[in-house]
């Protein structure tokens, strides 16, 4: 890894030069009944629409790689023979500016199941093989664990990260596109006094961190809880909602539907993200349904994330950002549940 | 179907980063059905053809493998592949019309395109089977699964000891494959039939399929659990009430297979639709030994 | 040959709810002739007792699928006005082009599909679609342009989402703003050929004095708020809706009738033409030349053409709506709201006329009391005594069954009754 | 104009539809007209022989019903029978003719004479004393909900029963489709929403143009509303918030009874 500084002034400079791909960061899509500003990921035509400083978004960035309704195939339908198109929708690469640990980290987990396992998904391959990161380094929220997660630090899966000390940037440099990047920008190498500046703010971030999980023998625990009542409890405030999948992320579960256009002359096959927690998402044909209780399918949840996601990959597939507790109107966040499953607190 | 590959609109720069081969999409073909048999009032077995002659020889697959079969703007769903694996890209399949694209494939005709995924998902090991016994058992539409480890036991019929074939069916009208039972007798093989509710044609056995699974252990020697295999294809009920009486027999659980049933939407361990527990039927499954089933919550 | 029918239209087709056409005549002498509505009544006055203010814009639009943008202004000036609440300029302007943009859509909806299959002699559109294929895609065009506007600015063409006591949960993006403007300003051709083709269709010959009403203007062409002004010169503020419609109930309708100076009044894009001709755009007025109108004009199957007239008036204005919209900068789109007790009128210019609302509230601003007046309720009677006249004339001009039967139905449509609306 | 259709090589009838409104406003029929963009690829799928609102031939050879509006005079219960009756499928067309819809408003009251004198005085009318969904009166195949349906819907529906597909309603709740759209929740913007409860499918109409949903689809498949009421209140809204938004459209009537009862 190639470490850099560059005065924060320098960051424009950097945003104009990538000005011909799009770039996704965050912008701020309105106010909130407090008055507080409220972020989103977008597409940002200008460097002052960033707002770099962001606490945190409502959404993940996954509309970008993963979105919630995509078009897999088109068909020309003709008698009874048919063309197939395929068209993996991506047509520029994007440039994420401002993405935090949790996110990267979010994508890398992705990445094992959607790119590194038997059949990689083109769709979200394109899109990844496409995709240049900024990283950004965070002010930890009230409900943000990722520390427990291990996801509060990136270690790969950006191409530049930037941790701010006082006016200047600490830079990271992990691939070779964003060391080309360094040709427009005004940079030196880190001195021994930078080291130790950045040891500093990165020790003092992490005495924010206020939520945890304890995530010891967790596999095993939520095994041997599998029939606990506290899952009811979760389960009759459970509205079934799928807020909490929707805004996660790293989850990627989904659902087809096939459409045939109203002329017959087309069809086309859509893909939209799913929801194990919504009622119909393990039916099956002539209509057993596998979960029925809302507990269940949150159980079945949580189960994947932190249990059969560590089996196959032996890490948990939440990054512990907090955003499903915070969409989740019933209140229903990971800290509590866990807490609840290992018989403490709530 | 093209061959397909990812786009790189990043051009030079994107390059040296996360370089990976993910390869083309090997496993999607064309394909036409061939010929379409009527086998009960809801059942019909279609022979599908891979379209591309070099394709069609390159597909292969395992006994209890499934294909995704689509039908554009209807619908994909998976199924079982009905047929001997020396067979490559001329595939059966066993179709019960429940839905909306399997009726609506009931309505097609002859020489229609269709496109199929796969092969996709575990197999019946029929090799690590040789010189064992093997009860192969079917409820229904069990069958369907477990022709292509039948054809294959019958293919190689010498190399295994006892073969039982039993299956059970709700009603006689209701029974698959009549046709084919003559012949599997001529192979030395121990076929049983029984239905839950006869008919004044039926003059066989009457009663559900444990009851024949019961007298065939009665009648065992002690060796027998030592060297058997077991197959089992069938509605939840079935496995519960078939496995259980297999592991009182002392079949280890490591030789009783069974295949589950999910629902699907890409059978490439993507959709999560299929998971149980966490587990996806389709890349571990649909064919488990007992042993993994009884490891899966809500597995059963 | 004296002249003898009996006709008996039942559910009259092409008009907005359900009312039937009696007309018997024996021997040339008009027996009976009626318009009868036995539209179910929803008791919308009722329903709205004991709701909170919130719930008024929000329950009346469902008065009426055709202006229910209207409905839901009506309602909302309404408890703004019980509230004293003065909507910004920003919100004025953007309610006017919705405004306008229902109008152009409900004008277009009753010209090309309701309207013009009598004058074409089809039972509908739907031969059109193959005989007159260039007129059927002209008119969806226009009708689709009305509705985008209307999704983009309210939210939904139907039953609109963003309008709300205050003001709008949210404002149109501003790109969105500038490719209307261009759509509206190429609208243009389609709007021409529109006029062209109603200039050539044989108007029946049928005069009916009779008074008109609707609201003042005072610098513009009106639709929301203000003065209230009839033919007969009767002038009111809007408050006082009441004395201007006098709504009493008759046998064989569900709907009510209306009356002011005379048996009758009528309301609707003729007399809107009628009362304020002077503020129409000038293209406009220059179409009205073209298509035989000047003012008044006492002719009810002329309110086709005026509602042609206001098609290009409201295009045009939306035109300049949109350009100070843009050139203004965004305000914030929403003023709060501070229920207090009183009564509140909203008198709206909707497609088939003068619409109010009327609501009496309490502290908490809970409705006590609710009044709505329709203006197809306002026609009835009108209508009614068009049709007694009409009766006459055909007798006496010795027209045959199918004949009467048909200019009695034309005359029903040229009103574009809304009738589901008149009994809401 | 009765050409067949083809699909896949699979002949597809042409259906004859009708369209009818009992009391409503005539906004979903109006919708259907509204769908300029595709209105005549539609009119091309189906053979219309009744549709009031747009054209004079009626025929009572129909094998698809749309049937707008709810039941509320003894002459309305005798149409729909009729209509029950010359139909092969009778769809109920919008939120009035499933639930009631707004018209049901009224059912709330026990004195219907009231109702009455509120709005005509002394004037004499004939209604029912109480507004009933179509269901109430006849079996109904198929309901397309919404306050107003959504065309997008309707086609797809009528798309389906022509190729005999599957008409799956979506049953999770409208949170579902306002978070894919990523829209700002309304409960941050501190204003209520029946999304959490009520049926997805309308791809959140509504919270899309930040206005709360007042749950004009009725409930979903889990209708979580004894959580929404505490989550109502834990955001500051009134019981009668709540409830004004519930009883809105006919949707909610089993829970409201329920609750009121707790
Ligand atoms: C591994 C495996 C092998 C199977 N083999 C056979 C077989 O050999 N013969 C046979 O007749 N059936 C088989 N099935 C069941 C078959 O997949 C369903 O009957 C089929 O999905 C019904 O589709 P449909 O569109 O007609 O039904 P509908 O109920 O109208 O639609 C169900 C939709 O759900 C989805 N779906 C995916 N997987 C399933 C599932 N397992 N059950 C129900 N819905 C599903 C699909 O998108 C499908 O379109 C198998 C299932 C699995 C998982
Ligand atoms: S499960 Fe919740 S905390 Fe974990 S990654 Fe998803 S949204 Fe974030
Ligand atoms: S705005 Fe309404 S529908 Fe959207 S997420 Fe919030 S509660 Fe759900
Ligand atoms: S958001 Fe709610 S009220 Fe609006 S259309 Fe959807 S279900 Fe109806």
């Amino acid at each position: 890894m190639i470490f850099k500084i560059c005065r924060k002034e320098e960051l424009p400079k950097l945003f104009d030069s990538l000005s011909a791909n799009h770039i996704v960061g965050p912008v701020r899509k309105g106010t909130d009944k407090e008055g507080k500003p409220i972020i989103a990921f977008d597409i940002a035509n200008d460097f002052n629409e960033l707002e770099l400083a962001y606490p945190s978004t409502k959404f993940s960035p996954k509309k970008f790689f993963l979105p919630y309704r995509e078009t897999l195939s088109s068909f020309d339908m003709e008698e009874s023979d048919w063309q197939e198109h395929i068209d993996f929708n991506i047509y520029k690469p994007h440039v994420f500016f401002g993405m935090h640990a949790c996110d990267i980290n979010a994508l890398n987990k992705l990445d094992k199941v959607l790119l590194e396992s038997v059949y990689p998904s083109p769709y979200y391959g394109s899109k990844r093989s496409n995709m240049c990161i900024i990283g950004m380094d965070c002010e930890p929220q009230p409900f943000c664990f990722c520390r427990s997660m291990g996801t509060d630090t990136a270690l790969h899966g950006f191409d530049m990260f930037l941790t701010a000390l006082g006016e200047r940037y600490f830079v990271e440099i992990l691939s070779a596109t964003a060391f080309n990047w360094l040709k427009n920008l005004n940079t030196r190498d880190p001195t021994e006094d930078d080291h130790i500046e950045y040891m500093a703010a990165v020790a003092k971030r992490n005495e924010k961190f206020t939520a945890r999980v304890d995530t010891t023998d967790l596999t095993k625990i939520l095994d041997m809880e599998f029939q606990a009542d506290v899952w009811k409890k979760w389960g009759e405030k459970c509205l079934s909602c799928g807020a909490c999948a929707n805004v996660c992320p790293t989850c990627y579960c989904y659902g087809v539907e096939e459409h045939v256009d109203l002329d017959l002359q087309g069809a086309s096959k859509i893909k939209h993200l799913h929801s194990c927690n919504l009622i119909d998402f393990a039916e099956v044909a002539g209509g057993h349904n596998f979960r029925p209780q809302s507990h269940v399918r949150l159980k079945y949840r949580y189960y994947h994330k932190h249990r059969g996601f560590v089996e196959a990959f032996e890490e948990s597939l939440c990054v512990g950002c907090g955003r499903c507790g915070e969409a989740c109107l019933a209140d229903i966040n990971v800290p509590e549940v866990i807490a609840s499953v290992r018989g403490e607190g709530g | 179907m093209e061959d397909l590959r990812f786009v790189d609109v990043f051009g030079e720069t994107g390059k040296g980063r996360r370089k990976h081969d993910y390869g083309s999409f090997v496993y999607r073909y064309e394909a036409e059905i061939t010929n379409v048999y009527s086998l009960t009032d809801k059942e019909k077995l279609y022979q599908i053809q891979i379209s591309d002659q070099e394709k069609r020889k390159r597909f292969t697959f395992r006994p209890g493998q499934f294909v995704m079969l689509e039908l554009p703007g209807i619908g994909e769903a998976p199924f079982s592949i009905a047929s001997s694996p020396s067979r490559h890209g001329d595939i059966e399949l066993c179709i019960r019309a429940v839905g909306t694209l399997t009726n609506y494939l009931s309505r097609v005709q002859r020489g229609a395109k269709v496109g199929i995924k796969g092969p996709f998902g575990t197999s019946f090991p029929v090799d690590e089977m040789f010189g064992q016994n093997v009860l192969l058992l079917a409820g229904g539409l069990g069958i369907a699964p477990l022709r292509s480890p039948t054809m294959s036991v019958l293919e190689n019929r010498s190399r295994f000891q006892e073969v039982d074939i039993m299956y059970g069916a709700k009603r006689p009208s209701e029974l698959l494959f009549t046709y084919l039972y003559d012949m599997w007798r001529k192979f030395d093989i121990n076929l049983n039939i029984t239905v839950e509710e006869s008919d004044n044609q039926w003059d066989g056995p009457v009663g559900l399929i444990t009851e024949l699974l019961e007298a065939r252990i009665s009648k065992a020697d002690s060796s027998f659990a030592d060297h058997t295999y077991a197959i089992v294809c069938g509605p939840p009920v079935m496995f519960k009430f078939v496995c259980k009486m297999l592991i009182e027999a002392d079949i280890p659980m490591q030789k009783i297979f069974v295949s589950l049933e999910r629902r699907m939407h890409c059978g490439r361990g993507k959709c999560c639709r299929c998971n149980i527990g966490s587990t996806y039927t389709c890349l571990k499954g649909p064919v488990f030994d007992y042993w993994s089933v009884m490891n899966l919550k809500e597995a059963i | 040959m004296k002249v003898t029918c009996d006709i008996n239209v039942h559910h009259l087709t092409r008009v907005e709810g359900h009312g039937n056409i009696k007309i018997r005549i024996k021997k040339g002498e008009v027996e009976e002739a009626y318009w009868e509505v036995v539209e179910t009544p929803r008791f919308f006055e009722a329903l709205l007792v004991n709701k909170k203010w919130d719930n008024a814009p929000y329950i009346c639009g469902r008065i009426c699928g055709i202006c229910s943008i209207g409905h839901t202004l009506a309602s909302i000036r309404a408890v703004e006005n019980g509230f004293g609440i003065i909507p910004t300029e920003q919100t004025g302007k953007l309610r006017l082009l919705l405004k306008h943009m229902e109008t152009l859509q409900s004008h277009i909806l009753h010209l090309y599909f309701l309207a013009a299959p009598d004058f074409l002699s089809t039972g509908s559109v739907l031969p059109l679609i193959k005989t007159h294929p260039e007129v059927v895609q002209r008119a969806l065009r226009l009708k689709m342009l009305a509705n985008d506007v209307c999704d983009i600015v309210g939210g939904r063409r139907m039953h609109p989402t963003r309008t709300v006591v205050g003001g709008f949960t949210m404002l149109p993006e501003k790109a969105e703003l500038i490719k209307i403007c261009r759509r509206l300003e190429n609208s243009a051709p389609d709007l021409m050929e529109t006029a062209e083709l109603f200039s050539s269709l044989d108007i029946p010959d049928f005069i009916r004095e009779t008074e008109f009403v609707s609201l003042k203007g005072v610098d513009n062409y009106p639709f929301i708020g203000g003065d209230l002004l009839s033919t007969d010169g009767v002038e009111m503020e809007e408050q006082e809706y009441r004395m201007m419609s006098n709504e009493y109930c008759v046998a064989r309708s569900t709907s009510k009738w209306s009356k002011l100076s005379r048996e009758s009044f009528a309301v609707g894009a003729l007399a809107r033409c009628n009362n304020n001709f002077e503020f129409l755009h000038p293209l406009a007025k220059e179409a009205a030349g073209k298509l035989g109108f000047s003012p008044v004009n006492h002719n009810p199957y002329m309110n086709n053409m005026a509602q042609l007239i206001e098609c290009i008036h409201v295009v045009m204005d939306s035109i300049t709506l949109i350009e100070d919209l843009l050139g203004n900068g965004r305000q914030e789109p929403r003023q709060a709201v501070h229920p207090q007790k009183g009564v509140g009128v909203g008198a709206v210019e909707v497609p088939r006329g003068i619409l109010y609302h009327s609501y009496e509230f309490d502290g908490e601003g809970r409705i006590q009391k609710a009044d709505c007046v329709i203006p197809t309720s306002q026609n009835n009677a009108n209508i009614h005594y068009d049709i007694k006249a009409l009766a006459a004339q055909c007798a006496e001009a010795g027209k045959s069954d199918h004949e009467i039967e048909k200019l009695a139905e034309m005359l029903v449509r040229a009103y574009d009754p809304c009738i589901s609306c008149s009994v809401h | 104009m009765s050409e067949d259709l083809v699909y896949l090589g699979v002949p597809l009838k042409r259906p004859k539809v009708a369209f009818f409104e009992l009391t409503s406003c005539e906004g979903c029929q109006l919708q259907i007209v509204n769908n300029e963009a595709t209105l005549l690829d539609f009119l091309s799928l189906v053979e219309v022989v009744n549709f009031r609102e747009a054209m004079s031939e009626r025929s009572d050879d129909y094998d698809i019903a749309f049937v707008e509006g709810s039941v509320t005079r003894a002459d309305e219960v005798k149409r729909l029978q009729t209509i029950r009756k010359n139909a092969k499928m009778v769809i109920a067309l919008g939120s009035c003719a499933c639930f009631g819809g707004v018209n049901q408003l009224r059912n709330r009251f026990q004195d219907q004479a009231w109702v009455k004198r509120e709005v005509y005085g002394d004037f004499p009318i004939d209604t029912e004393d109480e507004v009933r969904p179509l269901s109430a009166v006849v079996d109904i195949d198929l309901e397309i909900y919404g306050c107003p349906i959504r065309k997008e819907e309707v086609e797809k529906i009528v798309t389906n029963l022509i190729l005999g597909k599957a008409i799956d309603h979506p049953k999770y709740p409208v949170c579902m489709e306002c978070k894919a759209n990523e829209n700002i929740c309304l409960f941050d913007l501190g204003e209520p929403c029946l999304g959490p409860v009520t049926r997805g499918g309308c791809d959140a109409w509504c919270p899309n143009s930040r206005m709360g949903c007042w749950g004009c689809r009725g409930p979903a498949e889990v209708a979580n509303v004894a959580q929404i009421r505490k989550i109502m209140r834990q955001y500051g809204f009134s019981e009668e918030i709540l409830l004004d938004r519930l009883e809105c459209f006919g949707g909610f009537t089993a829970h409201i009874k329920e609750f009121r009862h707790c």
